[in-house]
């Protein structure tokens, strides 16, 4: 038996697609099922389905000996996991935005606050961030900051909330992380489990 | 963070660790105490004390660093470092700090380079888990801090290589270190790497026999799964030889952890957590 | 004109039923017509859609004058802002639950760790608080907390996930709040909309 | 955090600073100078001192506290409970620390009960804002901490009192007070809580004078809209009289605050944040 | 201040912990845990918390105080009045750190107004101490903190007259006290102070009872002399009623010391320091 | 420590700061400010940093060590390392912190590696101080940290050696060097002492070279008496050039201070401490 | 056995011409007898001769049952000690002596660096303090100081370096100590000590 | 002018005898006059005659450019200061001392704390060290410490105290300092002095 964390959400859809184009009809059936469940148990795999922030958290504390979540989160929190493998599907980037284009971006609002301090701190420019915990683009709409930093999929959001695309940073996959220990102490199950997935 | 615990397990935790001391003194080993405050002059601090630091729960008096201990053997190995001792075994038991967190620390130190007595001490370390301390751990994960050095060469000081080192990063490995047959070992069962290592890396024979070796006592001692982990990097620069961490049933911190290392002299210790 | 925070989610639900049964038309039907929008604009009232947690930020940065989120948020938070008004609406409640009923709850899991330690701390008994940041019930089922501490509105989430409410804990409902200095200086604009909202 | 400007804009802020030192000092006050860096024995720590403390930069050095200045004021007042001094005015400028932030203060000091002399001091700040420092301020708040320990009486001291009169919270207000006045009163537009006051409670009178004279004052300078703050309670107590909040157009921070104060003697003070 | 201590003696010393847990385990007591490093909230601490800071290790971390525990009863109290127990009596062990220094504290609390209920508890601890601990102790000094505020009433709290009698200042005293029989008194040998006491003072009579009552179970526990001291102060507001300090053989620092307190209830404990 | 000052000297002081900045702002200096609390990643420490770490005001925040402004050059150096700038030259004024004591630092900073612009800025310094700072100084001591790197190769680095350079200990480099022509060269007046050089070590021929130019500058600006120090060690490492101490009359310590640096690319910055 | 710790020095003369005049005809042979012995027994006491600044130390530590020393010694240094009596000897004072009458001192040198700073604190008057460990008086005659805080005894010192007192600052006269602990312990030999002394 | 810190007491006398000696009588007249002044000048130099500790603080802080004192107080105290010239003078050296040979010496007493914690560092052994200002020997005597950390010329002190030298440590001698910067400008008069006492 072994215990999987996974995020919801848009990763969660995006992985049930890849189930049901790589032909694993029993685990995406099962996952499909969940209406509003939180474990889900499938073939000997127990599935934890929990929020992306927390799925780090269930693996470095061995709740879940495996986890599925997205890069942005890894980048943002830095957990103490296993990071094994990038994973097919979960695609997307982060970007910074804004309404207009300007020669210096001072004051960031964003989720990804780390990872906004790396991407300055790179490219050797001081920023103020403020961290926000939705609705981001906001920020910069009414003026809050002169940019944003967050994760693009369509670009559709920041559309519709009249903001572009000025920098296209780092991309964005989902990885399967394990727990430390885990990683040997369940490793054949953990391999099985790679396998299963990779060979679809 | 204010824990008020009472209850009949905290006098069996201090006969554990009386029991303990009595075990390893009656086989020879000195018991030691340190000061659970360590200070620390800025200019005298080590690349090692100063990656810890974060780690620790850390204060400035008088111009200096003070930290609560984090790890018996860290501190032992600073002190060996300035001063002689003439103990060739010792063990000890007190509490750590970690993060702002308390907990207990048992372990041993063998002050000698030679394998079989500092194998001896492991199997007694075992041998008391077994008896007194939970029982037998179930598994075993070993590694030897000469291997990575000797396959990767200087590309070992790349802080993405480390990085994707230390995440057992398949991916990563691969984008890094191109063809290159370690990001491809990964994917194997940790079994058959051992194996596959000695063929690709014949100089490195001398440093997987040593591994056997300890493989062997850890099997003597009882414990049915042991692991090599190829990949380890040591968290102190001073572990420089075996390493391993002991597992219990379905639990996925170890139990016990330690190795060789040297503080002026060839050394080994391991610690139990609790 | 004046800007005003409002939680999204169950809450803008909650006040968008309020605003039906009041008789504010033309403020339900913005607020209703915005689909993803998160700028509202309607009869000299800009209403931002922000994240509950957000909320107090957005009031006390003075970026909105005025604020409604649940009293949950601020139970948590403890925002220096003008507490004005409870409103009558965004009804639910803190309880504690669990899958079993235990003489002592040590660890507990939740979003609301100010909150639970001040709750532990009322009733004089230590405790081990867990942050998750959602999915908090699943931390009970699987036996990684021995209790949660979270909102409760009609119950069902608990129950499909097997836990049963073992201590109800404090009410809550929505909230008006004010930046502490546009209390003065925005202080006609303030009192209209409280009037209005009120007279309904 | 680390933020480099090198701007126009400096000199300017530098030559305001020293403008506003030469204004005042052209008006008969005296230029102060204090310590960055403040230390407190532990046991002679007001409950002010100690309220303040988590909104500090805060260190232990040599079993004393040490702390950033925080408000020039508070500073200023420690100063003249430990010290004599000769000054009758005073004039300063210099940085101040909140929760690790770095800003600046501009502000001046009147060691003297004597209102039209405190009031004097006010029009002068107003003035100098007005010149030279961003333009008249629009709105003032001004509050009276004389007001509500009349009104309230020993309920003051209760802390769900405080907290709800601190957010102006008619819901709670009307919860813990009941038939109680004052609830009400919050609901009226700021102007007319002062009247209804007066016939309530005929016996603060002579306060709602003071206000009324200190009102005036304000409107002679050319600030607009004056709002009384009835609820208002005083962040460090030896804050006792009349304070001030003044706000520039569309902004929701005050660019200037201050009031009357009791340190050994009555005095009057206001600093600009910037 | 880094000391490495690996001898013989340690292992006693363990043996020593473990012996006196097992001992007041086996007559009822819980063997209690609290942590190492304790944190304060600054608007929480109390006069007693202040007044001890200068003699712990501090630090400030996420803006509250840290601090090292300095002794296990004054670690109780604290958490007494935070949380309840249900304990009725306890038994301890463990570190404790005063001005940088580390030492170990033995010791045990009885939570329980019962006069007769401390009494034994006592004579449990000199009992244990004369089996194990170095013997019996020879000399035991006994106060009641119910004393001083009858026989001065207020003057108690003047500061001068604090540091004289704490001092056992004769000179300083008289200066301070003029006629007052007390200064007289402190030139008697301790044994005719009491009796003194009784005749000039005939309210303390029942205090004084108290005090006769202690004396009792001290010498019926093979205690030869016993000094009864009239000036003494409490070091920390909690300690309310009778104290007792007990020496070995030519030694000036106690071996034990401890005393009635209230922490939201009466209490009594005593502690070994070594 | 606390130290209340009114008095007219403040507006000088104040009034001195600002026609500092105006002056330099005058001739194409940006004016730039950094914060006064800088922080630490404990990993990130270099040597230079923790060298430097005793003598400054320090404490541990959230993991991370924090430290009051030391020295401008110290703090721009810092921030070069982190960040790019714009500005070719830059001014700054503010408070720095040796050992807790609070001092005041005006300076400025040429990035460039252009002896004549360096020169330039040596130049407006010492006009500037003839003017309007206290009158021009009288002396200055210039030293070059190429120098002794050449003469004395690799023994450069050895401790005893460093700690007798620093203190211009002629008997103990004698016992240190022997042979070595450095030790009585020290005997010499300090204007033989370059020529010697000269003869002894023809390769530094460039480095005196670069010497004398800026003695000539020193010379032209009015500065009466120049001494060489050719035993000079640099303070932080990034001094890597000339570097030049101005004395007021009969003063000991030096009123101005500064020299060659590289952070990234090479510099040059002055700072007067009062 | 008792031992008691005496100031070596002034204090020391002062005491023997007390036990002359008072008729101690043996403590006073043996402790003349002694040359530059540290330790003298006379009649079961044990006399340990010891620098003033040290005194504290021996008896707050129970080396010392007993101490002499002067009050300046224990004004400045506050040992943890019990201040038995004031004794009919050593007296001198503590003085402000400066080269010129100035209307402030803002510079003060002293051996007494925490009995100065008390001094400045009790007239409300901030001062700068330079320690010195002899010669104080030096200080003032160059100029390194405004003035200096010394004991005064004759006021020839002062006198002699071209200074003159200011301010005649607090008395001072020998001590007895005793070791907090002791004071119980030894009650006895302590009580006979002091009957001694006193009757002469 | 230059003026120069002496320590006085034994420092001083032996620097008489070697100016007697060394034929500088005007200098030697001048000191030997002196009999309780602090400040003697002589020939354009002016001797400040101090505390044998406080040479460096008045060299360190520019009150005197030069200043002559053994280097036991520049090992303990480590001023900021240019240690020019080891003198011919002032001969003695620093020993550890006991009353009984003993294999490990634990507890020492000494009034150089910071060299005995170098010794004791460098020969790598843990010790605990007790601070006196005076009588250190006493502390051996009365077993206070196992053994005494001090300076010993001749050893007198030591056998009248029935302790022996067990360590002979680092050798000590007069030492010329000057100030930092003085060191540059009054080279002149440094240089000019210098010779004056080599040539002697």
């Amino acid at each position: 038996m072994i215990t999987i964390a996974l995020s919801k959400g848009r990763l969660l859809k995006s992985f049930l697609d890849y189930l049901e184009q790589n032909g694993h009809p029993r685990w995406h059936g099962a996952l499909k099922a969940a209406q509003r469940e939180l474990l889900v148990e499938a073939e000997g795999i127990r599935f934890l389905l929990v929020k992306g922030d927390d799925v780090p958290t269930y693996v470095e504390e061995g709740i879940a000996e495996l986890g599925i979540t997205g890069s942005d989160i890894l980048a943002e929190y830095g957990a103490d996991v296993n990071e094994l493998l990038e994973l097919p599907f979960g695609h997307c980037h982060f970007a910074l935005a804004s309404k207009e284009e300007l020669p210096d971006y001072r004051t960031i609002a964003t989720k990804y606050v780390n990872y906004s301090r790396s991407v300055f701190d790179r490219s050797e420019k001081p920023v103020k961030i403020i961290k926000l915990n939705g609705s981001v683009e906001l920020a910069a709409v009414i003026g809050m900051a002169d940019a944003i930093v967050d994760i693009v999929q369509s670009g559709d959001t920041l559309r519709m909330n009249g903001l572009e695309e000025r920098v296209r940073l780092d991309p964005i996959n989902a990885r399967l992380i394990a727990n430390k220990h885990a990683f040997f102490t369940k490793s054949a199950e953990i391999r099985a489990f790679i396998n299963e997935l990779r060979v679809g | 963070m204010t824990s008020f615990i009472y209850n009949p397990a905290l006098i069996r935790q201090k006969q554990m660790e009386i029991e303990f001391l009595s075990f390893f003194h009656g086989h020879g080993f000195d018991i030691i105490d340190l000061p659970v405050v360590e200070s620390f002059d800025w200019h005298g601090m080590t690349e090692d004390d100063l990656r810890l630091m974060p780690q620790r729960e850390t204060w400035i008096q008088d111009g200096t660093v003070h930290a609560l201990r984090h790890d018996w053997t860290n501190s032992i190995v600073r002190y060996l470092n300035k001063y002689k001792i003439d103990a060739e075994r010792a063990v000890y038991s007190g509490p750590v700090f970690h993060s702002g967190n308390e907990t207990k620390q048992l372990g041993m130190e063998v002050f000698s380079d030679r394998t079989p007595e500092q194998q001896e001490s492991l199997g007694l370390l075992i041998g008391f888990m077994d008896d007194r301390f939970g029982g037998l751990p179930k598994t075993a994960v070993i590694s030897h801090y000469a291997l990575l050095p000797t396959i990767l060469g200087e590309r070992i000081l790349e802080p993405a290589i480390r990085r994707a080192l230390s995440q057992r990063s398949e991916s990563a490995l691969k984008q890094l270190l191109g063809d290159h047959p370690l990001p491809a070992l990964l994917g194997d069962r940790p079994e058959a790497q051992v194996h596959k290592l000695r063929s690709e890396f014949p100089e490195i024979g001398p440093v997987l026999e040593e591994l056997t070796g300890w493989e062997e006592t850890l099997r003597q001692s009882g414990i049915e799964a042991v692991y090599p982990d190829i990949t380890a990097l040591p968290s102190q620069s001073y572990y420089d030889g075996v390493f391993i961490r002991l597992y219990g049933e379905g639990r996925t911190a170890p139990v016990a952890s330690g190795g060789q290392y040297t503080a002026r002299k060839k050394a080994f210790g391991m610690g139990i957590f609790y």
